[in-house]
């Protein structure tokens, strides 16, 4: 664990300077790069979401996307009300155009920023919260959490979609005002939003990273291989799914604010199953047993679908599918796996170099670590 | 009065519809545990073999079915001994990889036949409708229901007595005593694989006279049908046409009660409430081991 | 006084009565040892009184609560812990981490939330010695012996530190050393802890039993000292007339 | 009939059963014995082929089995009846049997009368469910589904655990007879050491995944089963 | 094999491989607009996903007219350099595809989209860099953006004759069907308020989720209710299934036609010809259309890609945007190519399409030739009716007091 924990923490300071310093040089400091960029990460934010729920407690949320569009339209209605100000009631465009005659009630609280940011986050963990303890009181496990994720997701699009006059329907919430935080105005091609968002990952990378270390984190490592043998050590383990399911949407939501503020506009496609399957491939692609790996294959991925649209603008979902399937076949572990198989074969031959030079150690010594890198995902 | 059984007919009706897509999945998640979200791929291939069948040689729906019966199924099968033979240990990886199949599938289909939709002609003997008193039944649908009755009871027949049936039915149980016996589980395993491709490619097949074929076609299809499938109770051919009926009865009635859109909200909190109480499914077949 | 009392218990499954208007009544500190054929019930009497499974018919009472309507979590924080007949340590977790786990003083989550990894000293340090896996420390539980698993979860009980601790089976597996050194321990914890052992090695019964009691189709079937229960004729006819002669 | 050699069967990549050697002979009565977790089951599941991975030989009737699938292995004619019965809990009893007939070569599915003869019992429960019947009735119906493939050798492992005793004395009586009568080589694993002193020809104790002692079944003395089988 | 720049697409992956990592972002060198004697635009329509069933035909006709336009010698010298963005139906990727358009390859003009909702993706970054997006969707009106060049029909350019025509021949009780979003319920709006005028009713007005396919509950509200008409704003997907289902039900489009603002050759094609045959649909734009310019561009379109293939009112959009734009572009010296005077200089033109000679509103509409086609068992339509005049695109037509002008929306 020691050295894990070594490799864990070199990770995350790469991570960091990749995000901080490596990344908007190499862009030169370039506006579209960096807005690109920021995207990426913010979809990265939400992969690492996952990962928490999935990769640490086992809980396959198919449902990702719901709380990062819940989270993604508040965002939009605080700018949606911001852009509206000059309009008769301050009345949102769209409301007009279906006959809505006052804000409703729903609306009124996103004027304020502190409730818009606050409820970015609390709304998509309440909800959350309920699925959470309805789920996880009657000990619903593996495929039927991400069956009943799944069908809320749906769900939840359809009522955003249905209700045109309160949510913008089919078209999204559209021309937004620029966020304005303490006095900044957040332009989402300067260098200064880059490292808005950016900040924004790593304090919530930070937030998962510390809750992992804790007993919480160990706990529901525990809960993920045996939840009945966690009983009976006198945890409450469906408050512990719930509170991890409610965390990883409080990201999510966090994550689909910043995506409003990247694309400057909300839609219900983000609430839509093919982006919320995408998040699951993004987390497998990188990882699902490291919040790091998985915010990084969410980044890569990204990087990837451009890249690959670019270049082949009539096949490149091609590409995309064959990726997955060999990522998924040879790569269990997604791209962490390798990497710390490489880094602990590394760590092993510096080891066994440094004991043939210097004073001789028991023999055998390396094997239990070595074989602790190669546990299996599921 | 007349309104109630031409809803309730169409409930039945999509019930039929759903039941057909569903019962390869079923038969599919049930013996392997595979999460195969390819299906709608499958559909939508067995959709495109008609149309290919039918407009450029001249195959009507009903003589094509067979053919795109062994169509779909062959490549199935190819998927199988390809891709899903090495995941049945990682059931959720499946999902995955069966994913990204899914996408492959629908850009090829995409670079080969078009993006455009396609269009297969409707048997003639099928038109018009039959009525009575003001209840009107489309012909086709009808026949898609006795179709779809007639299909679970072919599949129910095949699992129940048939050599090869009792076989799948050992290695779902219990795979290695399966092996001890002297099943080739592996093959077991590909052939099922193949035939609820099979009756995937027989589902698209038959729904193009009610739809437009389209690449994307099957991926609107999956998500309900594994509702179904896991409502109805993993390893039951009764559970899943039942969940079917229910499904569909319940879709007609809200959706005449409300309107499509939160019909289908309704619907699925309904499932989402009887997965949380019966997670093993209406119909899950209880015993003690 | 009772520490533990079980009043007509019963639970069937389907049609099987897997145990039966069973009464049982242990001292604190006491350590009592179930015997009885295969499929007497004994891990479902257990599992009765840890949680596990739900009685159909009467209670259970520990330190004069009823319990009996209490979820697992709850009674293990009444303080009741159980290991189970296969080993259920967390294999993916190291050796440190499920001693952790197992360390549930606290186990709200707002509280686990603000604990973090601490130094192995104290309770742990003195555990680990105990059951020599000190030099396992940060082993992947996975890669553990066999036997060695076994300790692993006898520790684990140890930290969690309950009153009243039920063993299933906990020597199997072992070799006599480990299985002698097992005896010693639960003669240390006699006194301060009530415990139930579930066991079939007769070797092992002997160095700990103080009562034992026999149990056959889910019912009680005799108790008392060791060699009361030996001669016992229904015992013989039920229990050691099958598998006694081997030992 | 049935040879090892320097047989090593992995589960991932530890050695569960090391450095094994020994021969059946055909029509023999063979006792593995051993406390729990020395890798009794292990060692059959090897000659089903169901470990990870074996190295050394292994033969039945002359031919390598380390290639063969289990499928193939059972077509041999090895017929195993695993710990815990695994009767199939969904299938008739009649199912259950037929399952048996399989392997079988000639393509018959019929139930063997003999089978039935052995076991009246299961006569009886034909149509009942394997998953509804007795510990005891799982345990002869499971001798039954092997008998069905007409086998050369049965593997057993651990029939009367878990049993009540007057059916165990009847399970080691059909044994006996199928031994003695039918012909029919057999390997079992058991505890019972009155029974395998009775019984065998030969024994094998093993130990740590090892032979500890191996020898004709009056040379298991009590000595040896002090020795390597008490606690 | 359809699709013809694959094998150019795996040789330049081949090479970017090659180059390795820094491959993965090439930057815009900072070149001017219209530099190296090529003028940049940007080709923005979905090739996969589900939209792209009608998009890759507007992209194919948008080709079509930039290869065109190159074959005969390029706008004032200069070629049209056209970068491909697929999009891949989805909003999300619209936005960051039309960035790279317009920041990264520094395009003057994008043209692309046929959803409302993909519009509304582009127009945050079309409006702030003020560039010019070429939209030649038939759309819900009440939008006045000055970057955004609108080519498809307004509300009043569909209905204006169509509903009239329809009361007048069938009755004026209707049932309004069509998809969940705001373009069907805008057009319902206008429908219903030109309904009130003739003194007609609605019989029943509902909305289904896009790509919804079972209407089986919609079809036996439509047996109940007896419209006149079935006024249908049913897109894609959703309406090749209504059509083929309300076709299997036996629905005579004698008694109850199913009048659509939306179904065009592409939709006839999908639900087949025998299910449409009888039924109405209004728009600029037939491909049976007789003119000259029709006869070449469809000659045109089929020889280039497949005489399976069809043109319809959006593709026909498409493709004469290309040549507005190239009339715009040829007014301007070569230093002045820019989005905004490129949008100046096409105000008031005129130039000939294949539906007629349409000219530019200052509003940035099109003024186009409504026409009523009845769908034939062939697959084509009957242009039953053709309207004298062009009709003036007018985006706020049903609300008093609001106009789209040359200042963009004047209240009052």
């Amino acid at each position: 664990m020691n050295q894990n924990f070594r490799f864990d923490c070199v990770g995350y300071a790469l991570f960091a300077a990749l995000v901080l310093l490596a990344v908007p040089w190499y862009l030169s400091f370039d506006g579209f790069e960096l807005n690109t960029f920021a995207r990426y990460l913010a979809l990265g934010m939400v992969a690492m979401a996952l990962a928490l729920s999935w990769g640490y407690a086992g809980i396959l949320n198919l449902g990702q996307a719901a709380t990062f569009g819940i989270g993604a339209y508040i965002m939009a209605m605080h700018l949606k009300l911001g852009a509206s100000a000059a309009n008769p009631g301050g009345l949102p465009d769209f409301m007009g155009w279906t006959n809505v005659e006052t804000l409703p009630w729903f609306w009124v609280p996103f004027h304020s920023l502190t409730v818009t940011l606050l409820a970015g986050v609390l709304l998509p963990a309440a909800v959350a919260g309920v699925i959470g303890t309805f789920m996880f009181r009657g000990r619903i496990t593996g495929v039927f959490v991400a069956i009943i994720t799944l069908a809320l997701l749906v769900a939840i699009q359809l009522v955003f979609v249905e209700y045109q006059m309160y949510t913008g329907g089919q078209n999204g919430l559209t021309g937004l005002a620029p966020l304005v935080l303490a006095g900044w105005t957040a332009d989402p091609y300067s260098t200064a939003f880059y490292y808005f968002v950016a900040g924004c990952l790593l304090v919530a990378t930070a937030a998962c990273v510390a809750l992992t270390r804790s007993k919480v984190g160990l706990i529901l490592r525990a809960i993920k291989e045996n939840p009945d043998r966690v009983r009976f050590f006198g945890y409450h383990v469906s408050s512990f799914e719930t509170v991890v399911f409610c965390i990883s949407a409080m990201i999510a939501g966090w994550a689909g604010m910043l995506y409003v503020l990247v694309l400057e506009f909300a839609s219900p496609t983000y609430m839509g199953v093919p982006f919320s399957l995408a998040i699951v491939i993004w987390c497998a692609v990188g990882g699902r047993n490291s919040l790091v790996a998985a915010a990084l294959g969410g980044i890569v991925v990204n990087i990837l679908e451009g890249r690959l649209s670019d270049l082949f603008v009539e096949g490149w979902t091609l590409f995309l599918g064959v990726t997955f399937i060999l990522v998924v076949l040879f790569m269990p572990d997604g791209l962490f796996g390798v990497f710390r198989r490489i880094a602990t074969r590394l760590h092993e031959r510096l080891r066994r170099h440094r004991n043939s030079t210097g004073k001789a150690l028991p023999t055998g010594a390396g094997a239990v670590p070595a074989r602790a890198g190669e546990q299996g995902g599921q | 009065m007349d309104v109630f059984f031409n809803q309730a007919f169409t409930g039945l009706s999509t019930a039929s519809i759903l039941l057909l897509v569903a019962l390869g999945l079923a038969i599919i998640y049930g013996a392997m545990g595979v999460i195969n979200l390819a299906h709608g791929e499958f559909v939508m291939l067995g959709a495109y073999a008609a149309w290919f069948l039918q407009s450029f040689l001249g195959i009507g729906l009903f003589l094509g079915l067979p053919l795109v019966f062994v169509f779909v199924a062959l490549l199935g099968l190819a998927i199988e001994r390809g891709l899903v033979r090495w995941l049945y240990h990682r059931p959720l990886d499946t999902i995955l990889a069966t994913w990204g199949v899914g996408i492959v599938l629908q850009q090829l289909v995409r670079m080969i036949a078009g993006p455009d939709s396609r269009y297969v002609e409707r048997p003639a003997m099928l038109d018009g409708n039959l009525r009575i008193a003001d209840v009107y039944m489309s012909n086709y649908r009808i026949f898609l229901l006795f179709f779809s009755v007639a299909v679970l009871v072919a599949t129910w027949y095949l699992m129940t007595r048939t050599e090869f049936g009792t076989k799948l039915r050992a290695v779902i149980q219990n795979r290695e005593i399966s092996e001890c016996y002297g099943i080739r589980t592996e093959r077991v395993y590909a052939l099922t694989f193949a035939y609820g491709a099979g009756l995937a490619g027989i589902a698209g097949a038959l729904i193009t006279p009610l739809a437009s074929v389209t690449p994307g076609m099957g991926t609107n299809l999956v998500v309900d049908a594994f509702l179904v499938v896991i409502v109805g109770g993993v390893g039951s051919l009764l559970g899943t046409a039942a969940a079917s009926g229910l499904v569909g009865e319940a879709t007609a009635l809200f959706s005449f009660l409300l309107n499509d859109t939160i019909g289908r909200v309704a619907v699925l909190m309904a499932i989402i409430v009887l997965i949380r109480f019966w997670p093993q499914g209406l119909f899950a077949d209880r015993i003690r081991r | 006084m009772a520490h533990l009392e079980l009043k007509e218990l019963g639970v069937h499954f389907g049609g099987l009565r897997a145990v039966d208007g069973l009464n049982l009544s242990l001292k604190f500190g006491e350590l009592r040892c179930l015997l009885g054929p295969n499929g007497a019930g004994k891990s479902t009497t257990l599992d009765l009184i840890c949680g596990k499974t739900l009685p159909t018919a009467g209670r259970v009472v520990f330190d004069d609560r009823d319990i009996t309507g209490l979820k697992e979590y709850q009674r293990a924080r009444c303080g009741i812990g159980r290991k189970f007949q296969t080993p259920a340590v967390f294999r993916d977790l190291t050796v440190c981490e499920n001693l952790e786990v197992a360390r549930s003083q606290h186990p709200g989550v707002l509280s686990a939330l603000g604990v973090f990894r601490s130094r192995v000293r104290g309770r742990m340090a003195e555990v680990l010695e105990l059951v020599e896996l000190t030099g396992e420390l940060h082993t992947r539980a996975g890669n553990l012996s066999h036997g060695q698993t076994q300790w692993l979860e006898i520790a684990m009980l140890l930290m969690q530190d309950s009153r009243l601790i039920l063993f299933d089976e906990p020597t199997a597996g072992m070799t006599i050393q480990e299985t002698h050194k097992t005896a010693g321990i639960f003669n240390a914890l006699k006194g301060s802890h009530t415990m139930i052992v579930v066991e079939h090695d007769m070797g092992f019964v002997r160095e700990i039993a103080e009562t034992v009691t026999v149990m056959d189709m889910g019912t009680l079937l005799a108790e008392g000292s060791i060699a009361d229960v030996e001669n016992d004729p229904a015992v013989r006819e039920a229990y050691l007339a099958n598998g006694g002669d081997d030992a | 009939m049935l040879e090892a050699q320097a047989l090593y069967s992995y589960y991932g990549k530890s050695p569960i059963v090391q450095d094994v050697s020994f021969t059946v002979p055909e029509g023999s009565f063979v006792s593995v014995l051993g406390r729990n977790g020395v890798g009794k089951t292990t060692l059959l599941r090897t000659v089903m082929g169901l470990t990870d991975g074996i190295s050394g030989r292994l033969s039945f009737r002359g031919e390598d089995l380390g290639r063969l699938p289990t499928h193939e292995r059972a077509r041999r004619g090895i017929g195993y009846i695993p710990q815990g019965r695994e009767v199939i809990p969904r299938f008739s009893v009649r199912e259950n049997i037929v399952m048996g007939t399989y392997t079988r070569r000639d393509g018959r599915r019929d139930l063997p009368g003999h089978i039935l003869e052995l076991f009246p019992v299961l006569r009886e429960f034909l149509d009942r469910r394997g998953g509804d019947l007795s510990g005891g009735q799982q345990q002869q119906l499971a001798i039954a589904r092997a008998l069905a493939m007409d086998p050369r050798v049965l593997l057993l492992d651990e029939p009367t655990e878990g049993i009540q005793p007057n059916i165990v004395h009847e399970i080691e009586q059909v044994l006996l007879r199928l031994n003695r009568e039918f012909g029919i080589t057999v390997v079992l694993v058991d505890q019972n050491i009155p029974f395998a002193r009775r019984a065998s020809d030969h024994f094998i104790v093993l130990d740590k995944g090892r032979v500890a002692v191996a020898g004709h079944g009056e040379e298991l003395t009590d000595e040896v089963a002090e020795r390597y089988l008490t606690f | 094999m359809k699709r013809r720049n694959f094998l150019k697409g795996v040789a330049a992956a081949g090479a970017a491989g090659a180059a390795g990592f820094p491959g993965i972002w090439i930057k815009g060198e900072g070149m001017a607009h219209a530099a190296n004697g090529e003028i940049p635009v940007g080709v923005l329509f979905s090739l996969t996903g589900p939209v792209a069933v009608v998009e890759s035909t507007l992209h194919d006709a948008c080709m079509l007219a930039i290869e065109e336009i190159n074959a005969n010698g390029g706008v004032n010298g200069m070629k049209l350099r056209p970068y491909v963005e697929d999009p891949a139906s989805d909003p999300a990727t619209f936005a960051d595809r039309v960035r790279r358009l317009v920041i990264r390859d520094k395009c003057v003009s994008v043209f692309g989209s046929y959803t409302s909702a993909s519009r509304q993706a582009v127009l945050p970054v079309v409006e702030q860099r003020n560039n010019l997006y070429w939209y030649p969707t038939l759309y819900e009106g009440r939008e006045c953006s000055r970057n955004v060049m609108y080519g498809g029909a307004v509300p009043n350019q569909q209905q204006q004759e169509f509903v009239p025509w329809l009361a007048e021949k069938f009755g004026k009780r209707f049932y309004l069907i069509g998809n969940n979003y705001v373009y069907p319920r805008e057009e319902n709006n206008v429908c219903k308020i030109l309904l009130d005028r003739l003194g007609g009713e609605v019989a029943n007005e509902e909305y289904v989720p896009l790509g919804h396919s079972d209407f089986g509950s919609a079809i036996n509200r439509i047996r109940r209710e007896e419209p006149d008409v079935i006024f249908c704003t049913l897109v894609g997907d959703s309406d090749v299934a209504f059509q083929r289902q309300l076709h299997a039900a036996g629905f005579d489009p004698g008694e109850m036609p199913v009048a659509s603002l939306t179904r065009s050759e592409i939709e006839v094609k999908a639900m087949g010809g025998e299910a449409a045959a009888g039924n109405f649909s209004s728009a600029p734009y037939f491909m049976a259309h007789q003119s000259a310019a029709n006869e070449r561009f469809v000659e045109a379109y089929l020889k280039r890609y497949g005489s399976d293939q069809v043109t319809h009112f959006v593709s026909e959009a498409a493709y004469f945007q290309v040549y507005q734009f190239k009339a715009a572009v040829e007014q301007l010296a070569r230093s002045d190519i820019d989005p905004i005077s490129i949008r100046d200089a096409a105000v008031g033109l005129r130039t000939t399409a294949p539906q007629g000679e349409i000219e530019i509103d200052p509003n940035l509409h099109t003024h186009l030739w409504p026409k009523i086609g009845q769908w034939q068992s062939d697959g084509q339509a009957r242009v039953l009716v053709e309207s004298d005049k062009r009709v003036a695109p007018e985006p706020y037509w049903a609300y008093d007091g609001q106009s789209c002008t040359a200042e963009g929306l004047v209240k009052g």
